[in-house]
C-alpha cells in the first residue's frame, strides 16, 4: 500500500490492539526485573481502550484517529508508559492536522514529532533508556529511506529493523528516568521494557503496510 | 492473600464507595470523574485550589489529605498507579476558584507525566496551574539529584503547609512559594519488615526473609539502601538518623517537627518506641522538636515497617503547620 | 518474631516512655506508680474520676482513652496481662477529686479481680469506688449470660459516654448509670485473619493457615466462632451483623452509631469496604447510622483483622456520644 | 516439727518460691491448652517477688507474712491466678491475725478462709474447675484429720494427698471462670492448671514439716 486513509489508520489500530496484548508477559517480566512490573498489563489495558474507541472515531482524519487513541490508551491505562506513549501519538497526530492521508514522506517527520513530544514531556534525552532511544534511530532511518524514495512498506521493513537494532543497543544503556532510575547501574543489560513495546508496535505496522501492499 | 475485601478489581471503587458513604458529609464527586473527590463545600470562593492524586493504597495519602486547611480536591488512580489526566482534570476543574490551582504530589514519573498532560488541558481552558512535588526519600538519590528523588511520608508536610497558605488567603504564587518551603526542608526514610501485596496481583510484591528488613525501601517496594538481620529498633532509627540529618543538613539549634509513620502493619507501641530513640537523638544533637506526628499518615497496604521524617521549621513553616486542618480520614473521638 | 522493638522486656516501659516524651503535655504518670498515667492538668476539681486500665497491646486503648471527655487515669498491665492492684490503686488515688472514681474497663477476670482489690484497699482509705465492665462480644456467651462476655472494641463507646458524662459533672451513680446504659446497647464481633506476636513469647499466639479466618475470636486469640476459608468482605460483614443484630435486638427505626476497627495491620482501605457493606445491610434493616467511627480503635499488636461494634442509641447516649473528647493516642492533623 | 513459728514460715516459703519455678514448662502448658499459656510465668515471676520481699518481712508475725506475701506475688505477676493466690494467702492470713506461730489445729481453718476468700474474689462456686475445687476438699480432710489429733506432718501429708486427688477430679469438670469459661465443653478432660500449682505448693508444704520433722 501506498499510503494510509483515515479508514486504514483504523483498521490498523484494530489490528494492533489485537496484537500487543499477546505479549503481556514478556513484557511484565522486563519492566518487573527494572521496574514495578505493570507494563503487561497497562499495554493490555491501553490496547483494550484504543479498540473501544475506535467505533467512535469512523470519519475522523487520521491525525485526529491518531491522536484521540493515545488519550484512550492513557485514560485507561495511565502509569509513565501510558502518558509518554499517549503524548507520542498525540504529538505525531497534531503533526498531520488536515491531511487525508498518510504517505511514506510523512513518516519521518511523524516519528520526530512523536520524539520531540516524548521528550518535552518526560524530559528524556538520547542514551537514557527510553523509548527516545528506538525512536530517533527510527526518524534518522526513515528520513534516509525517504531520501531513496523508498515504498512504504520498503520504507517501514526498514524503520523496523532500525528499530530492533536499536532496542539491543537499550541494553547496554543506565536508566535515568522512572522507576528504573532508582535501580542505577543495577539497570544495564537488561532490555528496555517501554522500548520493548515500540518495536512490538513497529513490527506491526511494518507487516501491516506489506501484507496490504500484497492484497492491493 | 489475606484481606478482608471483594473482587481485587473493585478494591479502588469499592473503597471509595465506603468513604462517600461515611463521609458524605465532608466529600462529594467532581463531576465527570468516578475517581475524583473534592471538598463539599468546595470550590472555596477565591481560594488557591490544591489538587493532589497519585495511585491508591495509601490511605489516607492521597484523598485523606482533602479538607480544611488542606486540598481541596484529589485524583484516585489504581493501587500503586497513576490517576489518568482526565481523572486530574475533572478535579483541577472542580476545584478551581478562580485563584489558581496548585499541583501537588508526589515525584513518580507516572504521575508527573500525567499531571503535566492534565495542567496542559486545564491552561487551554485557561486556569493556571502550579505543580510543586513532594520528594522527600533520602535514600532514592544523591541530595545533588533531589529532582530524582521520590515522595514518601514526608508529603504530610508539604499538604499542611501549603493547604495552611492558601487557608490565609494568599496568592498561587505564595502557596507555591510555602510548598517548596516545606519540601526542601523535608527529609524521610523508611524501613520495610514485610511486603505489600497488590489485591490485583493476588502475590506480595517482593521477597523478604523471616529474619530481614530492608532499610530505605520505598513505599511501592522501590529496592532501598540495604537488606539485612532485623537490628533493634533503636539500632534502625540511628542508622536512619545517620542518612537524614546530614543530608538537609539539620543542626543544632534547629527546630523540627517530627513525622514518624507507620506503613500499616506495625502498630502505635512500636511507633511510640521508635519516637522514644528519635526524641533522645535529636536531644543529643541539640535538635528541638517543635511538634510530633506518630501513627498512620501514609500507608502501603499491610506492609510492615515505618518511616521518619523530619521539616526543619522556620517562623512561616511553624505558623502554616500549627494551623486548623480538618480530615475525617484521620480516626477521630 | 519481625518488630521494631529493642528488649522484649521493656516493650511495655519504653512505649509509655515514648509516649510521654511525645504527649508530656498531656500525660503525668501517677504518684508512685510506673505504670499509671493520668491527665496531665488532672485531678480535676470536683468531677467523678474515670479510671480504667488492662493489658498492654492494644493501643489506642486503654491509655489513649484519658483526656478530656474520656478517662482521668489509666493503669497499665504487661502485654495482655492485667496491671496490679498497687497501679490501679495509684491512678484511682491521683484521679480522685472527692466526687468518687468510676473504674470502667473490660471484662476479663484477671483485670477484675485485681481491680476488685484496688478498690477494697481504695475505699478502706475512703475513696467511693463504683465498677462498669465492657461486655460487648457477642460470641463469648450467649446473651443470657452477658456478665460472661469479653470485652472488645466497644469498650470504646463507654468511654466516651462515661467520660462525657462525668463532664457534664454528674454524681458517681448518674456516670454508672450512663456507663450501663452504654455498656448493655453495645455490640461487637471480630474477625482475625493472622495472629499477633506477644514480644515476650516470641511466638505467635496461635496457627492460622494462609487461607483461613477466624470469626468471632477475641483480641487476645481467645477461641472463637468457627474457622473457616477466608470469604469476601461482604459476606464477612453479613455473617457478623447475623449475630449482632438479633442479639440486642437492633431493629427497623433505632439509630446507631457503627465503629469499624482494625485489630492493626488491616488497612483503612479495608475498614472502608467493611464499612460499606455495614451501612448497606443497615439500611435494608432499617437502622439509621447516627454516626460512624472507622480506623484503629482497638488493636491486638500486629494482628490482621476487624471488628464491627453497634451502639443502639437514645437521646442521651447521642448527646454524650457527640460530645467533644480529646486524646493524642488518635492521630491528629 | 509441731507447728510454724514466723522463721519457719519464712525459710518455708523461700523453699516454695525456689520450687515452684521448676515446674513453670508444666503449668505453661496446662494453662495453654485451656487459657493463654501465662500461668508458668506468672508462677515464677510472683515466686521471685515473694523470695525478694522476705527479708523486709522479718520480725512480722505468721499471718502478716503469709498476707504481704501474697500481695507480693501479684504486684509482679499481677492475673487471675495472681489475684486468686493472692487473695488465699491474704485471708489465711488475716484469719490467724495475732497467732505467734502456726499449729495443725489452725490449718483447717486457714484453708476454708482461703476458699471463702477465694469464692467472694472471684465469685466461684464448688465443680467450676478452679482452685476451689482443691482446697475444700483439703480443708475437709484437714478437718478429720485434727479430730484424729493427727499431727502436723501427718496433716499435711493426709491434705497434700486429698489435693492430688481433687486435682484428678477437676478434669471431668467444665470451666466456668477465666479464659477457660470460653471454651465450655471444650475444657471438659484438662486438668484445672491453677489446681495443679495449688497441689505443687502442698506437695512442697509437706515436704517441708515432715523434713523438719526428722531433723527436729
Ligand atoms: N522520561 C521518559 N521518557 C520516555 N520514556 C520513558 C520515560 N520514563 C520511562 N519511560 C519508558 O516507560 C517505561 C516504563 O513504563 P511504566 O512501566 O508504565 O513505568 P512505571 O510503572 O514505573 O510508571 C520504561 O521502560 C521506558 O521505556
Ligand atoms: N473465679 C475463679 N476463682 C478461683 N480460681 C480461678 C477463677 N478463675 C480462674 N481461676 C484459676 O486461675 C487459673 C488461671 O489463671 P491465669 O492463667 O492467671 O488466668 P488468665 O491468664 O486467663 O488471667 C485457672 O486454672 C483457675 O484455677
Ligand atoms: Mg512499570
Ligand atoms: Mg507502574
Ligand atoms: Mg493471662
Ligand atoms: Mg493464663
Amino acid at each position: 500500500m501506498e499510503k494510509l486513509t483515515a479508514a486504514d489508520v483504523i483498521s490498523f489500530l484494530r489490528v494492533l490492539s489485537e496484537e500487543l496484548p499477546q505479549h503481556k508477559d514478556h513484557l511484565r517480566e522486563l519492566d518487573a526485573q527494572i521496574g514495578d512490573g505493570d507494563l503487561g498489563i497497562t499495554v493490555s489495558i491501553g490496547m483494550k481502550a484504543i479498540r473501544d474507541g475506535l467505533s467512535d472515531l469512523e470519519g475522523e482524519e487520521p491525525g485526529t484517529i491518531l491522536a484521540k487513541s493515545g488519550m484512550n490508551f492513557n485514560r485507561e491505562a495511565a502509569s509513565t508508559f501510558g502518558a509518554i506513549f499517549a503524548t507520542a501519538l498525540m504529538s505525531a497526530g497534531k503533526h498531520i492536522k488536515g491531511r487525508g492521508a498518510i504517505e511514506v514522506d510523512d513518516l519521518p517527520e511523524m516519528i520526530e514529532a512523536a520524539a520531540s513530544g516524548v521528550s518535552a514531556r518526560g524530559g528524556a534525552r538520547p542514551g537514557e533508556k527510553t523509548i527516545l532511544d528506538v525512536l530517533l534511530p527510527m526518524a534518522r532511518e526513515l528520513e534516509a529511506q525517504v531520501a531513496e524514495e523508498a515504498s512504504l512498506p520498503e520504507a517501514a521493513a526498514a524503520a523496523h529493523e532500525a528499530c530492533e537494532e536499536a532496542l539491543e543497543e537499550t541494553k547496554q544503556m543506565e536508566a535515568k528516568h522512572g522507576r528504573g532510575g532508582w535501580l542505577k547501574e543495577k539497570s544495564v543489560g537488561i532490555q528496555d521494557p517501554g522500548s520493548t513495546a515500540i518495536c512490538l508496535m513497529m513490527e506491526c505496522f511494518a507487516d501491516f503496510v506489506s501484507e496490504s501492499a500484497d492484497t492491493s | 492473600m489475606k484481606k478482608l475485601i471483594n473482587d481485587p478489581m473493585e478494591f479502588v471503587d469499592e473503597t471509595i464507595e465506603g468513604i462517600l458513604l461515611a463521609h458524605g458529609d465532608h466529600f462529594k464527586r467532581c463531576e465527570g470523574s468516578k475517581r475524583a473527590l473534592m471538598r463539599a463545600d468546595g470550590p472555596v470562593e477565591g481560594k488557591v485550589a490544591i489538587v493532589t492524586g497519585g495511585g491508591s493504597g495509601h490511605i489516607p495519602i492521597f484523598l485523606g489529605y482533602v479538607g480544611p486547611g488542606l486540598c481541596d480536591a484529589v485524583s484516585i488512580g489504581n493501587v500503586f498507579s497513576s490517576p489518568s489526566p482526565d481523572d486530574m482534570l475533572a478535579a483541577t476543574k472542580a476545584a478551581d476558584a478562580g485563584a489558581g490551582v496548585l499541583h501537588l504530589y508526589g515525584n513518580y514519573s507516572g504521575d508527573k507525566m500525567n499531571f503535566g498532560m492534565a495542567a496542559e488541558m486545564a491552561e487551554m481552558e485557561d486556569i493556571e496551574v502550579a505543580t510543586v512535588l513532594a520528594k522527600d526519600d533520602v535514600v532514592s538519590a544523591p541530595v545533588e539529584q533531589m529532582d530524582e528523588r521520590r515522595a514518601v511520608a514526608g508529603l504530610f508536610f508539604a499538604y499542611k503547609i501549603a493547604g495552611a497558605r492558601a487557608a490565609e488567603g494568599a496568592s498561587l504564587g505564595e502557596v507555591v512559594a510555602s510548598a517548596e518551603d516545606a519540601v526542601f526542608n523535608t527529609r524521610s526514610m523508611g524501613v520495610a519488615l514485610t511486603s505489600c501485596t497488590i489485591p490485583a496481583a493476588g502475590e506480595p510484591t517482593f521477597e523478604i526473609g523471616e529474619n530481614e528488613m530492608e532499610l530505605g525501601m520505598g513505599i511501592h517496594g522501590e529496592p532501598g539502601l540495604r537488606r539485612g538481620e532485623i537490628m533493634p529498633a533503636d539500632d534502625v532509627v540511628d542508622e536512619m538518623l545517620q542518612h537524614i540529618l546530614p543530608d538537609l543538613p539539620f543542626e543544632s539549634g534547629d527546630e523540627v517537627a517530627v513525622l514518624v509513620n507507620s506503613l500499616g502493619a506495625t502498630p502505635p507501641e512500636e511507633l511510640y518506641i521508635i519516637y522514644r530513640r528519635v526524641n533522645q537523638v535529636l536531644g543529643e544533637a541539640g535538635i528541638a522538636i517543635h511538634r510530633e506526628y506518630i501513627g498512620e499518615y501514609a500507608t502501603s497496604l499491610e506492609m510492615a515497617g515505618a518511616s521518619v521524617s523530619l521539616l526543619k521549621l522556620n517562623d512561616d513553616l511553624k505558623r502554616l503547620l500549627d494551623a486548623d486542618a480538618y480530615s475525617p480520614l484521620l480516626p477521630t473521638l
